[in-house]
């Protein structure tokens, strides 16, 4: 049985049936890895670039990067704040969540792309007050429309920048590059 | 060719009492049957199956699934609740196990190397039998640490693998000093197995059909037993039987410091490396005297390659190991009373009239003593079963020793409010399913390959032989090397 | 050029004794401590330490970070408790026996805060270090405990656990299978440190505690620097009755012991 | 918009930001089908990430200590004491701690149900606020007042005040404050006996903190004895506070109890006899101190004394050395002193010995606890007599409708008083328990109120401070569920039965009901705080914690009163016959009376024995090895009135002849954590009263029966490693 098997196996056709078995489970792996990627759908098609290229500071909607752990999500009635004078917020398919939040007074929920696991305790504020730029870390907002995580937020990467900016400095490589300052 | 001369076992006695009544035909070495004849025993054997192998074999197999498979996997999907482990003891049985399994794998090496280096001639039948308890003992020694691992599926993390953390593994850590010397052992005994198989292997192919011939086919890398050939392998060999030597005796002294390194009362003790090595050979010799039992009674054929002799040798061996073990022993405790530290005064209180006390007693008198009064007879020695149950006493008594050195000790520790005693819990299952596993594995190599070196055997009838010199009948060995 | 070696790293990790004395310590005054397990309850709640229920507890499988020891001394009419109640934790020892056993560096030495880390999601659990560890004050996560579903309650078909409100977002919430132990509460000492960046001073003495020594009703706990000569701990432990435990293993602790009188 | 309008609103959004609370499981890397939801409308003083402090009060007791809750995004998260409040000083006790554990318990009241009596199930019969309202409403206006009783919780709080305000203005009886804590700290006997020597009944303010030597008669004051925080601060103070100077302190209780374990000595004694070891040390000290014994302690035979009580001459002299040799000595009378047949003389002959070492008013010494502001007319706690004559009322079918909030009879009153067939008597029994207890299950209907953290209010401090305090509480989290505050309860109902009713609660919710009261203290010049009006002062008051006087207030007090009296101490300890033991039911330090549902509470090791999740016997190890018993064995404990079942800890340090048995769990209902654990020493307890009318619990007889069962304790020590030389006896 098993010896027919390799028989079969080692004939031209059979050869072209191997390589498309392993073809085919390879791309279903790939496939699979590209879905873990895709952008998750959001409730809004929100679009950054849009907002950063009317002028809108970062800051403004998200102020909790200046003051602590999290930059925070804007609340809809910030959005409402400008959007109440925009006469297409009414018409908008795409804008009805947010009319609707605004009148039932019920929240939607946002999947964040920009993640970092629950036991890294990072803080935006040390980060923001060392002089980092949003785009450093988030990418080029007016470039995208709902927000892509532009790279790998792993221990890697966060090493790497914290050991290029604390070169030189002994204590600061130290506080930096100690475990305790985000696992605990 | 260099001509060793020496007396063969009993022969003294025998030549001064029943001279032409001592049969040199009962020793291996001089009773050689035709090659072929003896190449058929061997394959009869593994062929041979009857209905009881498939039971036991079948009995193995639920157990190993069931204490084994399906008992792991319940207790990584719970958590390490269902063991028994707790504060103060957070080490239970599963490194009891390690230990214990290390323990009986360095029988193997110990007979096939030392002895092989040594040139001790009785060694020949059983060598494969010792290399086989090594490894199938090391797999289950590594099974039991993963099992011990709260979470097993991050044990990767202390292989140094490159990642982009930046991470690398603790390499202060006995356990990481453990990891090293346990795979380099499993790799190196592996090897060490294989080498002297391939001209069995080639053997068993040449006599085969099915699946069995593609089976040693690849197996035995196409070796045909040309001169070259055999030089190569026993370069091979002896740069193996050399090598694994140290690395035998480092395995167990660093899984000793597993516990020496420690700052526990008991632990930190600096006999423990050697002690450690000597408990492992005497669990170990005990073992190969079961397997070899075992061997002879329920495997064809077997009653020619193993014989009284042989037993007769290891009896010797196993007393020689228990003088130098009741030594450490009496070493390490002795010291470590002597040391009047608080804590090991109050470990050894413990040990002496605690709960656990009895298994400190039975240690003493299993590996101690029993072997001390008993080993002394020729009659034990060189009666099968007995030796057998010296052997299984010891092996039991090791096991004892391994688990007062685990969770008995660590009972006590310099804070008296968290002393509490550990109770098996799942772990009883475990243990079943690692002995269990290692009987499989056992069992399914008595008919894979021939237990039996059958190239050793016949090198070593070629290179005796019967010499009279003067009156004395003396066995002569021709060295081959 | 002259080469300037850190005693530290060189020292597999604390090999060579750290020479300087530390930065955050404690003072216990046995004296104080009623052994009302105020602490224990407060370590609970802000480090969210599960409960593990009447049968493990009894088998030693408490999670508590701090636990309060006490012994019998005599008999009855004369019996006491030797030297007062005693709140056992980690002492965050400067040369801890439990950092260079760990095969996977999950309980390095912070060369910042010169405490013991645990770093929970390296822990693969050895268990090595809990039991290197002379205080046994490092505790095992055995299972799940926070989501047994006996804990939870059934809405539409889905287990909820209303007690998980309560956990503290600054504390990695423990799976099964790893190690841990008392952290002096880091998140606090970071959180303090933080603020006092931002506005640009140093921390003072007394700015903040962790969460044992802020609920003591009787202030037996101390908190703060103990490299500073005049932070209240440093005083305190200067006294005059300070003992610290285990001092003969050479494990530096930075806990000190007040004796009772 | 109003302060308190926008506040509700905000805890109303919050429930929003409650369900962000997504990162909690701790299951490896956090999954990125995690989502978030932000506000609608950002509450105010809320930010991202960073964390909200709102002051309260503790509910856990009725010590009134002030806390500040941290909450993160609607969620309450960690408890801290206030350190403004001068009662705790930023201090909490490990119940405080654990409140927590109760505002997220698993096993709360959801809804309002019609409960119906069907123990121990909770009902599901769901029943809307309109119909509670009304329900209550009818059982108000349709029933006879005189035939309508009220059954309160210890606390002194802003409920009672508004419940005493609506009985007193419908003709109905007072309402009744009771809990297991003021029964077993006998509370009514020492608030008269400070009546009768001090001049002002209530709790009197034991100045441990400037004492130099302190002799406790069995008061558990760094356990839960009135305000433990407070006395727990004041014995750190008495200890180390002064230079060159640490306080003594002697402790006198038939067991040792973790305060005991404190003490520099412990001395046993046979339950009963604290007041005749007080009059004999009053008698000793008069001595040595060179004058003629007062009359308090003229007539007493220290002879006697010690052989009734089991103290030595040698102990008694020492002591009597050391009271008077002090500068500031001070005895304090306990619960276990107080809950005997002879507690209040027993209560006044201690009294009596703070009198005679001249403490009285100073510092050091036995002060006179400020009133409260609002403390009105001063009702104390009802004390077991007054729950007695409750039942008994009730049995014979002169209660109607009974309102319980905030106490659990069923559990925490003796069996043998029948409360259980005196509820069945009772034709509506309406319970607004937060949790499930025995007795909310008993009832007709459950309106749950908010727990604590939820709920607005304030509480009278009653000791533990020389300030007058009135501690403040607003909610830190929206509620949880669909309960409603009771005292909204009332007074929607009072509104809908119009009339008297109406009149009696004429606002529109409960914070304009608890505004009003607190009105009056903006008059006030000399408390923490000054505010021009109303809405001010009541921000401040939330913002604080409470309202409290800033300076400490002391009254000189004569201890003529006292010293004149001629006080006779019956001798209650009798000989007691074969196999039978004294009884000392005690209040688990770490539970209380209500902390078995809190699983912390549950987990936190008891101070003295260690154990954990259950309740035990404590017994002499001599005792029991005379009557074969072990360790874990499970005993029967017997007395006239019913008996109990625990496993024994042998307890190195207790008198032979007694066996203790803490209170706080045998519960049958109440939650998970408490249903089916341990069992409740209250069950063998006879009612009988003291000359106050307090439960005289201590003492009681009782015999021992082994039921050959075993049962294992969860300990956290060790059974090797504690007991020093006969450490390998344990298994």
């Amino acid at each position: 049985m098993i010896r027919k098997f390799f028989k079969w196996a080692f004939s031209p056709m059979g050869r072209i049936a191997v390589a498309i078995a392993i073809l085919s489970l390879f791309s279903l792996a790939a496939y699979g890895l590209y879905q873990t990627q895709q952008a998750p759908e959001q409730p809004i098609q929100f679009t950054h670039k849009l907002h950063v290229g009317l002028g809108i500071q970062c800051l403004y909607c998200h102020p909790g990067a200046l003051r602590g752990p999290s930059p925070g999500l804007p609340t809809i009635s910030k959005c409402w704040g400008c959007h109440q004078q925009i006469a297409k917020t009414q018409t908008s398919a795409l804008l009805k969540p947010m009319v609707e939040a605004m009148d039932k007074g019920v929240g939607f929920t946002w999947v964040p792309v920009a993640q970092v696991p629950d036991f890294v305790h990072f803080t935006h504020r040390p980060h923001v007050a060392a002089g980092l730029n949003c785009e450093n870390c988030h990418g080029d907002m007016t470039q995208v429309t709902i927000a892509v995580n532009p790279q790998v937020m792993n221990m890697g990467w966060c090493l790497s920048c914290h050991k290029e900016r604390a070169a030189g400095d002994k204590e600061k490589l130290t506080k930096l590059t100690d475990c305790g300052t985000c696992h605990y | 060719m260099a001509v060793l001369s020496k007396y063969l076992p009993g022969a003294k006695k025998a030549r001064e009492d029943h001279f032409e009544k001592d049969d040199p035909r009962q020793y291996l070495m001089h009773d050689p049957i035709p090659r072929g004849q003896m190449n058929e025993m061997v394959m009869e054997s593994m062929h041979a199956t009857s209905w009881k192998f498939w039971m036991v074999f079948g009995i193995l197999s639920v157990l190993v699934a069931v204490c084994f498979f399906y008992a792991w996997g319940y207790m990584i999907a719970e958590g390490l609740w269902v063991a028994g482990v707790m504060r103060p003891a957070y080490w239970g049985i599963f490194l009891v196990n390690t230990v214990f399994w290390i323990g009986i794998s360095h029988a193997g090496t110990f007979i096939s190397a030392i002895l092989r280096v040594f040139k001790a001639e009785f060694r020949r039948p059983f060598t494969r039998a010792a290399e086989l308890m090594t490894t199938f003992g090391l797999i289950q020694a590594g099974a039991s640490i993963f099992m011990h691992l709260g979470r097993v599926w991050l044990s990767y993390w202390m292989f140094p693998l490159p990642n982009q953390r930046e991470l690398w593994p603790n390499f202060h850590s006995p356990l990481m000093w453990d990891l090293l010397a346990i795979t380099t052992y499993v790799l190196g005994s592996t090897m060490y197995l294989y080498l002297p198989l391939i001209p069995d292997l080639a053997m068993a192919r040449d006599r085969s059909t099915g699946w069995r011939k593609t089976f040693y086919r690849i197996l035995a890398l196409g070796f045909r037993g040309t001169e070259g050939e055999w030089r190569h392998l026993h370069t091979a060999m002896n740069f193996f039987a050399f090598a694994i030597i140290p690395v035998m005796f480092s395995v167990h002294t660093i899984v000793s410091w597993d516990f020496a390194m420690a700052m526990r009362p008991g632990w930190s003790s600096s006999v423990f490396g050697p002690y450690f090595v000597l408990g492992a050979l005497h669990s170990g010799m005990g073992a190969v005297a079961i397997v070899l039992f075992i061997m002879r009674y329920t495997m064809k054929h077997m009653d020619y390659f193993i014989r009284k002799e042989h037993f007769d040798a290891l009896g010797k061996l196993m007393m020689m190991v228990s003088f130098t073990y009741a030594y450490f022993i009496f070493n390490d405790y002795i010291i470590q009373w002597y040391g009047g530290n608080l804590a090991t005064d109050n470990l050894l209180h413990w040990l002496e009239e605690g709960p656990m006390s009895w298994m400190f007693y039975q240690m003493i008198l299993f590996n101690i003593v029993i072997p001390f009064a008993v080993l002394w007879i020729p009659k034990v020695r060189q009666t099968p079963w007995l030796l057998a149950v010296v052997g299984l006493l010891i092996n039991i008594g090791m096991y004892w020793e391994r688990y007062i050195i685990i969770p008995v000790m660590l009972t006590i520790n310099n804070m008296p409010f968290t002393w509490k005693l550990y109770e098996p819990r799942i772990e009883i299952y475990l243990t079943i399913g690692t002995f269990a596993l290692f009987l499989l594995f056992y069992m399914a190599a008595s008919r894979l390959i021939p237990l039996i070196p059958v190239w050793e055997v016949q090198e070593g009838q070629m290179a005796h032989t019967m010499r009279k010199i003067g009156k004395a009948n003396v066995s002569t060995i021709s060295d081959f090397e | 050029m002259q080469m300037t070696v850190d005693l530290n790293r060189v020292g597999a990790k604390g090999a060579i004794a750290e020479a300087a004395e530390g930065k955050w310590g404690m003072s216990i005054d046995r004296d104080l401590c009623t052994g009302c397990q105020a602490c224990v309850a407060a370590c609970a709640m802000e480090n969210n330490i599960s409960f593990v229920g009447e049968e493990d507890a009894g088998y030693g499988r408490t999670q508590h970070w701090i636990r309060i020891e006490r012994f019998w001394e005599g008999a009855y009419p004369n019996v006491k408790i030797a030297g007062g109640y005693q709140p056992m934790m980690c002492q965050q020892c400067g040369h801890a026996p439990c950092e260079p056993v760990c095969p996977v560096f999950a309980t390095p030495h912070s060369d910042a805060e010169q405490l013991n880390l645990q770093v929970y999601n390296r822990c693969i659990g050895t268990r090595y270090c809990a039991n290197n560890c002379p205080y046994q004050a490092r505790s095992f996560n055995w299972r799940d405990y926070h989501t047994m579903p006996e804990r939870g309650n059934m809405v539409n078909g889905k287990l909820v656990f209303p007690l998980h409100n309560q956990f503290n977002p600054d504390v990695t919430v423990r799976r099964r299978g790893v190690m841990e132990k008392c952290t002096f509460c880091i998140q606090r000492i970071h959180k303090a440190q933080d603020k006092a960046k931002s506005e640009g001073r140093e921390v003072m003495d007394g700015e903040f505690a962790p969460a044992c020594a802020q609920a003591c009703p009787a202030d037996a706990i101390t908190f703060g620097r103990i490299d500073h000569k005049d932070s209240l701990v440093s005083q305190r432990s200067n006294e005059g009755r300070g003992v610290k435990h285990l001092e003969d293993l050479n494990t530096l602790p930075r806990v000190t012991y007040l004796k009772e009188g | 918009m109003s302060e308190k309008i926008t506040r509700r609103n905000f805890l109303k959004l919050t429930t929003a930001g409650a369900a962000t609370a997504a990162i909690m499981t701790g299951c490896g890397p956090a999954s990125r089908y995690v989502t978030r939801e932000p506000y609608v409308k950002m509450p105010e003083y809320t930010y991202n990430g960073l964390s909200t402090y709102y002051a309260t009060t503790c509910r856990e007791c009725a010590a009134g200590c002030g806390i500040i809750v941290r909450t993160m995004q609607g969620r309450a998260i960690k408890v801290e004491g206030n350190p403004q409040n001068p009662i705790n000083l930023g201090k909490t006790c490990a119940r405080g701690q654990a409140t927590l554990h109760g505002l997220y318990n698993p096993d709360r009241v959801e809804n309002p149900v019609r409960q119906g009596r069907s123990a121990p199930q909770l009902s599901t019969a769901q029943v809307s606020w309109d119909e509670a309202i009304q329900t209550v409403s009818d059982a108000l206006s349709k029933t006879n007042a005189s035939e309508v009783a009220f059954l309160m919780g210890t606390a002194p709080d802003h409920l009672f005040d508004l419940v005493s305000d609506l009985a007193d203005a419908i003709g109905a009886p007072a309402p009744l404050r009771f809990s297991a804590l003021s029964m077993f700290e006998a509370q009514a006997t020492l608030s008269k006996a400070a009546e009768d020597l001090l001049g002002q009944a209530g709790l009197p303010f034991f100045d441990i903190s400037n004492a130099d030597v302190v002799v406790s008669f069995g008061a558990n004051f760094l356990e839960t004895w009135l305000s433990p925080v407070a006395y727990t601060r004041g014995y750190a103070k008495m200890r180390r506070s002064r230079p060159r100077t640490r306080g003594y302190m002697v402790h006198f209780e038939t067991q040792m109890s973790q305060t005991a374990a404190k003490a520099d000595e412990w001395i046993p004694l046979l339950p009963g006899t604290e007041g005749l070891v007080a009059l004999a040390l009053g008698k000793l000290v008069a001595q040595l101190k060179g004058i003629s014994a007062p009359r308090a302690f003229a007539s007493v035979n220290v002879q006697q004394v010690v052989e009734t009580s089991g103290v030595s001459m040698e102990q008694l002299t020492r002591v009597a050395e050391l009271i008077a040799e002090s500068h500031a000595p001070l005895a304090i009378p306990g619960g276990q002193a107080l809950g005997q047949s002879n507690g209040l003389a027993a209560a006044e002959a201690i009294l009596a010995l703070n009198a005679l070492a001249d403490n009285f008013g100073q510092p050091g010494g036995v002060l006179l606890s400020p009133l409260a502001p609002n403390s009105g007319a001063h009702r104390r706690p009802a004390n077991a007599q007054e729950m007695s004559d409750l039942v008994a009322k009730m049995k014979s079918g002169k209660i109607k409708v009974l309102f319980i909030h905030g106490v659990n009879p069923l559990f925490e009153l003796p069996q043998s008083f029948g409360f259980a067939e005196a509820l069945h008597a009772t034709p509506t029994v309406i319970s607004f328990a937060t949790f499930p207890d025995e007795t909310a299950l008993a009832s007709d209907y459950i309106f749950p109120d908010h727990h604590g953290l939820e709920s607005w209010g304030y509480q009278r401090s009653q000791t533990g401070v020389m300030q007058s305090v009135l501690s403040g509480s607003q909610p830190v989290v929206a509620p949880n569920y669909n309960t409603r505050a009771t005292a909204d309860v009332f007074i929607e109902a009072a509104r809908l039965a119009g009339g008297k009713f109406a009149q009696a609660l004429p606002f529109a919710d409960e914070v304009e009901f608890i505004q009003s009261k607190i009105e009056n203290l903006i008059a006030r010049t000399d408390g923490s705080f000054i505010a021009p009006e109303i809405n001010a002062f009541s921000a401040y008051f939330q913002q604080h914690g409470g309202w409290w006087a800033s300076s400490a207030e002391s009254d000189s007090l004569s201890a003529a009163n006292a010293l004149g009296k001629s006080l006779n101490v019956s001798s209650v300890a009798a000989s007691i016959g074969e196999n039978e033991f004294f009884f000392l039911p005690f209040v688990s330090p770490t539970l209380g009376e209500a902390g078995a549902n809190k699983p912390w509470l549950q987990e936190l090791p008891d101070p003295t024995t260690t154990v954990m999740w259950n309740t035990w016997v404590a017994m002499n190890p001599e005792t029991a090895r005379e009557l074969g018993i072990e360790n874990d064995d499970v005993v029967r404990i017997v007395s006239e009135a019913g008996s109990v079942e625990a496993p024994v800890y042998k307890y190195p340090a207790i008198h032979p002849n007694a066996v203790a048995m803490p209170f706080g769990q045998g519960h049958t209902a109440y939650g998970r954590f408490a249903a089916g654990r341990g069992a409740n020493p209250t069950d063998v307890l006879a009612p009988s009263f003291n000359e106050a009318g307090d439960l005289a619990f201590a003492g009681m007889k009782v015999r021992i029966e082994k039921t050959g069962k075993q049962q294992p304790l969860s300990r956290l020590e060790s059974r090797i490693g504690v007991y020093g030389e006969g450490m390998y006896e344990e298994k």
